[in-house]
Parts: structure tokens; C-alpha cells; sequence
């Protein structure tokens, strides 16, 4: 899948399982106007696993994402990605970082003035990916998502799926290490989500970490994945099969 | 290295199309503020050699006794001339200082007096000019000290007035240019920024999806650096486009143009060049700066 | 209810069923791009109903509430809100149309550097209402989508479901005719969407008619509400009582 | 009404505060345009007065008859203030005369030629001041037209040199004060609608969520007024703080002052609020009129 991506041979080894890409020790964030979004969190994602991270609105599931990639500092506690501490990254490394790293946002993030093929080819412009391997690459995420039809509308022009889709394809251009996406499928008809999550499986089978903040109960109840539930900034559940409410 | 100049200056370029609203009115604002410092700027020129002129026309002037020889006379404008202070020494006969008085009343349009005079009452006399007029002691003690010489005017006064004015000018035009440059620092670095405050949301983005500081910030740099430089151009059509027809009107104003303009025209490019670009840079570094430091 | 938004006194008087809040007659809307996102489309709601609207992504949902608010013209055919004919409202006019709608759009469309409260005053005080009926109004709306708590924070403090619910008061709060939500619990947790929905059906009751697009299959299948169906474009299935797919 | 007029002021009261960055940089811009502004009218003032000082300078001189008795020279001079174009008349006696040719030989440092002159070879003269100096033609043929006259100083050339100046320097004051107002209006109207640009999603949701155009644009409008205003007190603030030492200098520097501080005053607060405030109010508008056409 990497390699499909970036049009690089060869699929990449797959590390020893008890290589883990993301930890979480005993972490706390609390925002500026004194409101705890996460309380004492531990979390162990190894590389090549597949999380669902659920929970009611408010119970802090973006912030655990906003800390992964480091756009938030925990406030108590350390964050490793890759075996970094997050903390002690300088801020010039930061870009490398998110890097490896591809975010689906909750609120899509797309710039209104470019069209859907210039938002996908902008992650890697603005890395430094040389102009010749631009083209196919996007090309290639655009087919996944399905919307190489739509390539050349803007955002305003597009439906609130193909926006959701577009965001996807970026995330998943950069090749990353480990995808973190943000109720993904939240806006998308039911045949879609299907279609996107499929996609979301495959990058997974290839070794790719993927951790997906979702509501939808039937997607991860029949996939019997692994289950992180959040509640008021506290792990509340974190089982392998599990569904989307508790089952006993 | 120039893959990246590369991708910075591509980014730069459809940035600036992109937003073409943004720019163009940045890029106007560049132009009136060029011209507005340009404009001082050749004023200042033109003030600064209009001075000189007139600082050149102090002359230290020495009667001389009317029994001097034309032989002593020349020996006297020869030591004279030869003083490092003077610039340069004319001699005025008797006979020349009196058409020069009936030339000067009838200029003024008054009544010729010379037929009431019983004889040429005036003297010969040593017309000096210096090279700064501020030196005008020593030379003024020398001649004081010729045999031949009956009176040197006085011009302290004079010197003094005219030196007083003349730096006055001097310092209210540098004032005044430095005003106008600070204006012009203030207008254009704000314009830029807030052309880039438009663009905040694509600076959140490119952070969020990994890009480095520089990936971010260059492509902003060069895109002060083009409004600077298309704004320099437009800038400079619009001085040399005006240039002809201001010489002339100067020259009708002056009778007298106090600077080629050739000779400004490089100073001017490059001043218009040098300002545009620059402040486009800054403009852009210092508006990039702040979502940077996050 | 709409005595309740707005604290005047006793229920609106239901006008007799033959009163049509919405009609789009051979409606045809095709974008610049050439992009037929609807085609002859006919649909007939009348006052106090309650409709789902559902198809795939990019079906053209987003596109006939565009047209509902005049926010597009429809390129071919009418459409009637409140009796009167889009296409010949004069511009003047089109403030007092879109007062009649309460909107709840699919990316929110909430100012960042405004509190949750002022976002949903705003609304009210852009269209003159006076400063002191404002306050007593956007409280109860705010204490009916359940952010009282959360009243003073901006956008960027909120969770996505916080942000989407904040989006509902606003266009509750303007004690609308008709209710027009795009996907309104897209981002929302199931409980949470159940009480939006719930909430948007009291509303129903008090006469208020709402026509809701959404991808929940659950929700509609469970209500059996009327249920319009678009595909490419085109009215698929017009059913009351009818589930998120066909049934035959 | 009164409502809506609240509102628009409470909603552009908050626009101007909550954006603190534009704002700022909005008025910052007001500032230093109407300081520019605001210099060049005064400089251009002080032209004017400095010309008008200069043209009443332009005088018809009429030489009179030795002959003529006091009481028919005090006769002469009843008559001519009499004509409509005369401002003033004043009598020179052949003494005074003498005096003052004495007096001007003094100040420029020349010898006294007057013992060497057998009598009094001047004349006593009337030197007339007109209102309009470019009307100097029917008062030479009056003046000529007296037997006591015995020579009117021809004055067309001199006076044709000084109203070909004074009319030059006029036009290029103008001129100047015409572009300059040009480049304000420009930048300030750019400058808001930059900042405008940055609302445009505020905008947006006003239209969605049914407000009508008024309610959208006289907030903005406001917004606008507000800068112009704020910007037109500091100008005034930094002008009357600047005023005193600026005189001083301006009076150390001319001898004279082409015009009363107090005078001009009124002049430059009308001129500066009134252009702040115009121009704040019209780049709001034009600036949401963009928005609003849809
Ligand atoms: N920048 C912030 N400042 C203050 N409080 C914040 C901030 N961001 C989030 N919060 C608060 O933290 C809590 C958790 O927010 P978070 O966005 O992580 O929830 P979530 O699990 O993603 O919810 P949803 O499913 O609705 O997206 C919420 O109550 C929210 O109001
Ligand atoms: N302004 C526009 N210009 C051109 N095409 C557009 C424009 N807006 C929407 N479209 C296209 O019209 C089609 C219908 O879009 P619409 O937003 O109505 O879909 P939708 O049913 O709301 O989908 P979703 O469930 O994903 O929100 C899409 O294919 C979209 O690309
Ligand atoms: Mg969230
Ligand atoms: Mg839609």
C-alpha cells in the first residue's frame, strides 16, 4: 500500500509487534479555562494495529488526536510517537514529525480557493516532495477515494462527502506511518463509510497504524476491532473485539 | 536547495494570482508609496544642489586703491587665486563697476545717476569666490593685509545668514525624508500583513500537515519580494514616463535645472528597487513570523 | 414550542393540512461547471411535516436546500417556500424569505472569534431583534441543545458535536417556519443525535415543519417519517412511513 | 430606527475591538495619511500667504516734478487712493529719497556715493500699491495721464515675471495636493477593505441567516467611521502637539509667519476629521458593496 501510494517498490517490512508506534503515559490535558479534556490516560498502540476510539461528544476524542500530533502540549504526563517523546521535540522537528503522521480533520481543513486535486497536491508541495513525483501520487489517492472525476472543483463546489473524501486523500498522500482520522465518515452516506473504512482496512493491512475517532456504532461493532472507549477524558474500556457499546 | 527556491518561487508566483485583489492592492500601495519617497527624494536632490548653488554665489569682495597698476593688479589676482580657500578671483576695473551701478539702476527701472556724478567715484575691486563659504576669515585677513587693498566688505552677516539657511534646509529635507520613508516602512509592511492575516488559514494548514518553517515562510518572502519588485517597476515607468515633461517644467520654473537627470536616474532605480523589494521582504517575514512562533 | 423559543405566549394556530410550507416544481438546477446536481425534481411539503431527505453523497441534497434558501437559482422549474415564487423575489426581499427558515448547515459556518452564545445571538441581532428579548432567547435555546455550560466558549474550545449543536440553537433560535438541517447529527454520538432528533421532532409537533438530509439509516428507518429520496439528481422515491432504504 | 442605529454602533464598536490587529493597523494607516495630507495643505497654505505677501510687494512708482508744491503732491495722492484699484499711497520726498538710496548703498556693504553727488539729483515720488497686481495698466495711464508726473516706472516686466511664478508655484501646490489626497484615498480605502476581506465569512453567515443588507453594511460603515475617527483625533493630537515648536522653527526660519497658527486651525481639524471620517465611511461601504452584489 505504501508503496502504491508513492510509487515505490516493494512493501515495507513490518517491524517486531512489540514495536509500538504510539504511547500514552499517564497523560492529562487541561485547556487554558481550566476544563480537563483528559484525565490520567494510558494507551499502547503498536505499529500495525487498527483502534477504534470511541465515546460521547465532548469525551475528549479530539484532544487525545490534537496531542498526537503534537498541535497541543499535554498538560501532565508524556506522549511517544515512534519513540519520541513529544515534550522533548524541539519545534523545528515538529514538521518532520507530523510527517509520518496523516490526519483526517473533523472539519475537513481545505482551502476554499483550490481545487480538490491542488488541497491533495499541497501536503506534499509544501514537504518538499519533488514536483515529478507529485502528480502520480495524487493521481493515485484520488482514484482510492474516488474522486478523480471531481479533481478539478473547488471545496464549495464539491458535496459534503466529496469534501470528507478530499480530506481523506491528503491525509493518506503523505504515505504516513500511522492515520489519525477524526469521525472520517461523519458526513458520509452508509455505502460510502463502508467504502472508506474497506480503504481504511487495506492501508492497515499494509502496516500502516490507523486510529479512527468514530460514532458509527454498526461499523465498529461488526468489525470487532480494537475498542478505546473515552468517557469525560478518562479510558473507560480499551478491548481487542471489542463493539461499539459495552457488552456486558 | 533549488528544488526548494524552485518550489518557493512557484508557490510565490500563483499566491500572488491567486488572491489577485489582495495583491493588486498591494502592489498599488507599493507604487504610491514609491513614488511618494522617490518623489521627496528627488525634491531633497534638487534642494541639496539648489544650496550648493547658492552657497557658491558668497564672494568676498576688496576694494582696491585706485592707484593700483594693472601690473600689481594681476600680480595681486594671481596670489590671490593661489590661496587653497579660493576658487576663483575676477577682477573688476573702475570703469566696469560703474556701467555695472547704471546697468543695476536701470535694471530696477530707477533714473540713471552717473550724469550727477562729477567724477567715477568707485573703486577697482577683487571679486573672490570661495570654496566653502563657511573659510571666509583667512582669505579675508590676507587681502586685509595688501598694501593695495583699501577695504574688504564685511560679509560675516552675510555668510552667517545664508549658511544658517542653508543647513536649516538641509536638515528640515532630511527630516522630512525620513518621516516619508517611515510612512511608507509603515503603510507597505501593514498592507503585506494584512494581505497574509487573509491567507491564515492556508499558513494553519500547511503547519498541520508537516510542512517546516521554511517551506512555509519563503514562499511568502518571495511573494513580498514580486509585489516589491512589480511594484519598483511600475514605479520607475511611471518616473521616467514623467521625467521629460517635469525636467522641462523645472527648467521653465528655475531657468535653471540644479541636476542632470541622468545622473539621478541610477540613484533613483535603485533607491525605488532597492526600498520595494526590501520592504516586500520584511513585510512578509515579520507577518509570517507570528503564526510561525506557535 | 415557538411560543417557548421565543417566550411569546400560546402556540401558533395550525393552518389547515392543504397549506404547503414548500413546493419545487420541475426543479432542474445545474451549476456552472455543467454539473446537473438536480433534475426534475417535484416535491410538495406541506406545513408540519416532518421530512427525511436521503441518497448517496453527491446526490443533490445539499443543492435543493441551497435552492430552499435562494442561496442558488434553480436553472429550470420553480420553487414555492411559503407560497411565494424564488425566482421572483425581488433581492430586497430575501432577508425576510430566509428568516422563515431555520438552517443548519453541514460545516456549521460558526465565527471562530465569537462564544458559543454570541454565535447564537448573533443570528437574532443581525436581523433586529431587540437587545432585551435576545438574552432570554438564545438561554432557552442554548439549555434545549444542551450547552448551557458551555455558553462563553468559542468554536475552537467546543467539540465537534458541541460545535454541531451549536449550529442547531441558532437556527432554532430564530423561531423559524421551517426547519432545514444538512446532516445535523453527522458528528454527533448516537445518544446524542436521539436527543437532537428527538428535539427536532417536539418541534415538529408545535407546527414547525423540518426537512432533515441525513445518512443515518437508524434514525430514519426507526421513525418511519416521509422519506424523499435522491440519486443523481433525480426524486428516486417519495414514501411516508418509508425506511432508509427501499423496501420492495 | 433608533434601535437599528444602536445596533450598528454597539456592532461596530465590538468589529473594532474584537479585531484589534486591523484595527490598529487601519488607524495606524488613517494616522500617517492625514498627517501627510494635513503637512502638504499647510505647506500649500503657507504658499498661498507667502505668494499673496509677495505680489502686494509689486508696486506702481510715479516720479513727480520737482516743482510740485506739498499741498498739490498731497493733492496727487487723494486722488490716485481714490481709484478703485489702489490699495495704498505713500508719499517719498526728494529727501527721503536721498535717505534711502544712502541706506540701501549701506546695507550692501558699498561705499556712500552721495558726497560725491554736486545736489539732489532724485525725485520725490508716489509709490502706489494695488489690490490686484495684475491691474497695474489703468493705474499707469491715470498716473501718466497727471501733469506732475513727470515718469512712471515701467513695471510689466517684473510684474508679469512675479505672477508667472506666484501662478506656477499655485498649480504645483495644487497639483501636488491633488495626488497626495489621490494616495490617501487610495491606501485608506485599501486598507479597510483588506480588513473587510478578513470578515468575509462574517458576512456570509449574516446573509444566510436572513439579515437584511442595511444590517450587514452600516455596522461595517460604522466600523469605518470609527477608524476615521479614531485616526483623526491622534492626527489632530500629533498636529497641535507639533504646532508650537513648528511655528517657532517656522518663524526662526522665515522672519515672519505667512499666517496665524489659530487661524489655520479650525481649517485643519475640519479638513482632517472630515477626511478621516469621509474616507473611513466610503472604503466600508464600497468595501461591503462586494459582498452584497450577490
Ligand atoms: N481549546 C479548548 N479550550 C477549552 N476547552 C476545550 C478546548 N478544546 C476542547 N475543549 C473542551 O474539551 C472537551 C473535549 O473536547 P473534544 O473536542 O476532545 O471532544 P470529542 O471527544 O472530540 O467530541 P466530539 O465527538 O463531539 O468531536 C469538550 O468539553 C470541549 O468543550
Ligand atoms: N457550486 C458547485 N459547482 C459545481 N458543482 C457543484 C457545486 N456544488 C455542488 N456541486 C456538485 O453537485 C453534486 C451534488 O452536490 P450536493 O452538495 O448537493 O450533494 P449532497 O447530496 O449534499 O452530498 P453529501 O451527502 O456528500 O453532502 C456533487 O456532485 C457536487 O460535486
Ligand atoms: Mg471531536
Ligand atoms: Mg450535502
Amino acid at each position: 500500500m505504501r508503496g502504491l501510494l508513492t510509487g515505490r517498490a516493494g512493501a515495507r517490512v513490518r517491524r517486531p509487534p512489540d514495536n509500538t508506534v504510539l504511547v500514552l503515559r499517564d497523560v492529562t490535558k487541561e485547556y487554558a479555562n481550566g476544563k480537563q479534556a483528559l484525565r490520567d490516560v494510558d494507551l499502547v498502540i503498536p505499529e500495525g494495529d487498527f483502534v477504534f476510539l470511541v465515546g460521547p461528544s465532548g469525551a475528549g476524542k479530539s484532544t487525545l488526536m490534537k496531542l498526537i500530533i503534537r498541535d497541543e502540549l499535554a498538560s501532565h504526563g508524556e506522549v511517544f510517537l515512534d519513540g519520541e517523546d513529544l515534550a522533548r521535540v524541539p519545534r523545528r522537528q515538529v514538521p518532520r514529525i507530523r510527517r509520518k503522521i496523516g490526519t483526517v480533520f473533523q472539519d475537513f481543513k481545505l482551502l476554499p480557493s483550490k481545487t480538490v486535486r491542488e488541497n491533495v497536491a499541497f501536503a506534499l508541495e509544501v514537504t518538499g516532495t519533488p514536483r515529478r513525483q507529485v502528480g502520480p501520487a495524487v493521481d493515485r489517492v484520488l482514484a482510492l477515494v474516488g474522486l478523480s472525476a471531481q479533481a478539478s472543483q473547488t471545496p464549495a463546489q464539491l458535496s459534503g462527502g466529496e469534501r470528507q473524501r478530499t480530506a481523506i486523500a491528503r491525509a493518506l498522500v503523505h504515505d504516513p506511518r500511522i492515520i489519525i482520522a477524526d469521525e472520517p465518515t461523519g458526513n458520509l452516506d452508509p455505502l460510502i463509510s463502508w467504502e472508506i473504512i474497506q480503504l481504511l482496512l487495506r492501508i492497515n493491512e499494509l502496516g500502516v497504524t490507523v486510529l479512527m475517532a468514530t460514532h458509527d456504532a454498526d461499523v465498529v461493532t461488526a468489525l470487532r476491532k480494537r475498542v478505546v472507549a473515552l468517557e469525560d477524558g478518562r479510558v473507560i474500556r480499551d478491548e481487542v473485539g471489542g463493539a461499539y457499546h459495552r457488552e456486558d | 536547495m533549488i528544488r526548494f527556491v524552485g518550489f518557493a518561487l512557484g508557490r510565490a508566483w500563483q499566491g500572488f494570482w491567486r488572491n489577485v485583489v489582495m495583491s493588486v492592492a498591494a502592489t498599488g500601495t507599493m507604487v504610491l508609496m514609491l513614488l511618494l519617497l522617490s518623489g521627496f527624494w528627488i525634491v531633497q536632490t534638487g534642494l541639496i544642489a539648489g544650496l550648493e548653488f547658492v552657497e557658491q554665489k558668497v564672494q568676498v569682495v576688496a576694494d582696491l586703491n585706485d592707484a593700483t597698476t594693472a601690473e600689481r593688479a594681476a600680480q595681486l589676482v594671481a596670489r590671490t587665486a593661489a590661496l587653497p580657500e579660493v576658487a576663483r578671483v575676477t577682477y573688476v576695473s573702475r570703469e566696469e563697476a560703474l556701467q555695472r551701478f547704471r546697468d543695476a539702476r536701470a535694471a530696477q527701472g530707477e533714473e540713471d545717476l552717473t550724469p550727477y556724478l562729477g567724477s567715477n567715484p568707485l573703486h577697482a575691486s577683487l571679486e573672490v569666490t570661495l570654496r566653502n563659504p563657511g573659510q571666509f576669515g583667512q582669505v579675508l585677513e590676507v587681502l586685509r593685509a595688501e598694501p593695495d587693498v583699501i577695504r574688504v566688505k564685511d560679509i560675516q552677516d552675510l555668510v552667517e545668514r545664508v549658511l544658517t539657511v542653508t543647513s536649516m534646509l538641509r536638515t528640515a529635507g532630511a527630516v522630512v525624508l525620513v518621516i516619508v520613508g517611515l510612512i511608507v516602512l509603515f503603510i507597505i509592511v501593514n498592507t503585506i500583513r494584512l494581505a497574509v492575516v487573509a491567507r491564515a488559514e492556508e499558513i494553519e494548514i500547511m503547519r498541520l500537515v508537516g510542512a517546516s518553517d521554511a517551506f512555509i515562510r519563503w514562499p511568502f518572502v518571495f511573494e513580498g519580494a514580486l509585489v516589491g519588485l512589480f511594484g519598483a517597476g511600475i514605479t520607475l515607468a511611471i518616473l521616467f514616463g514623467a521625467s521629460e515633461p517635469l525636467a522641462r517644467f523645472m527648467f521653465d520654473f528655475f531657468r535653471v535645472l540644479p541636476f542632470r537627470v541622468e545622473s539621478i536616474a541610477r540613484d533613483v532605480s535603485l533607491l525605488v528597487v532597492g526600498t520595494g523589494v526590501g520592504l516586500g521582504v520584511l513585510g512578509s517575514w515579520l507577518s509570517v513570523r507570528t503564526y510561525l512562533l506557535r
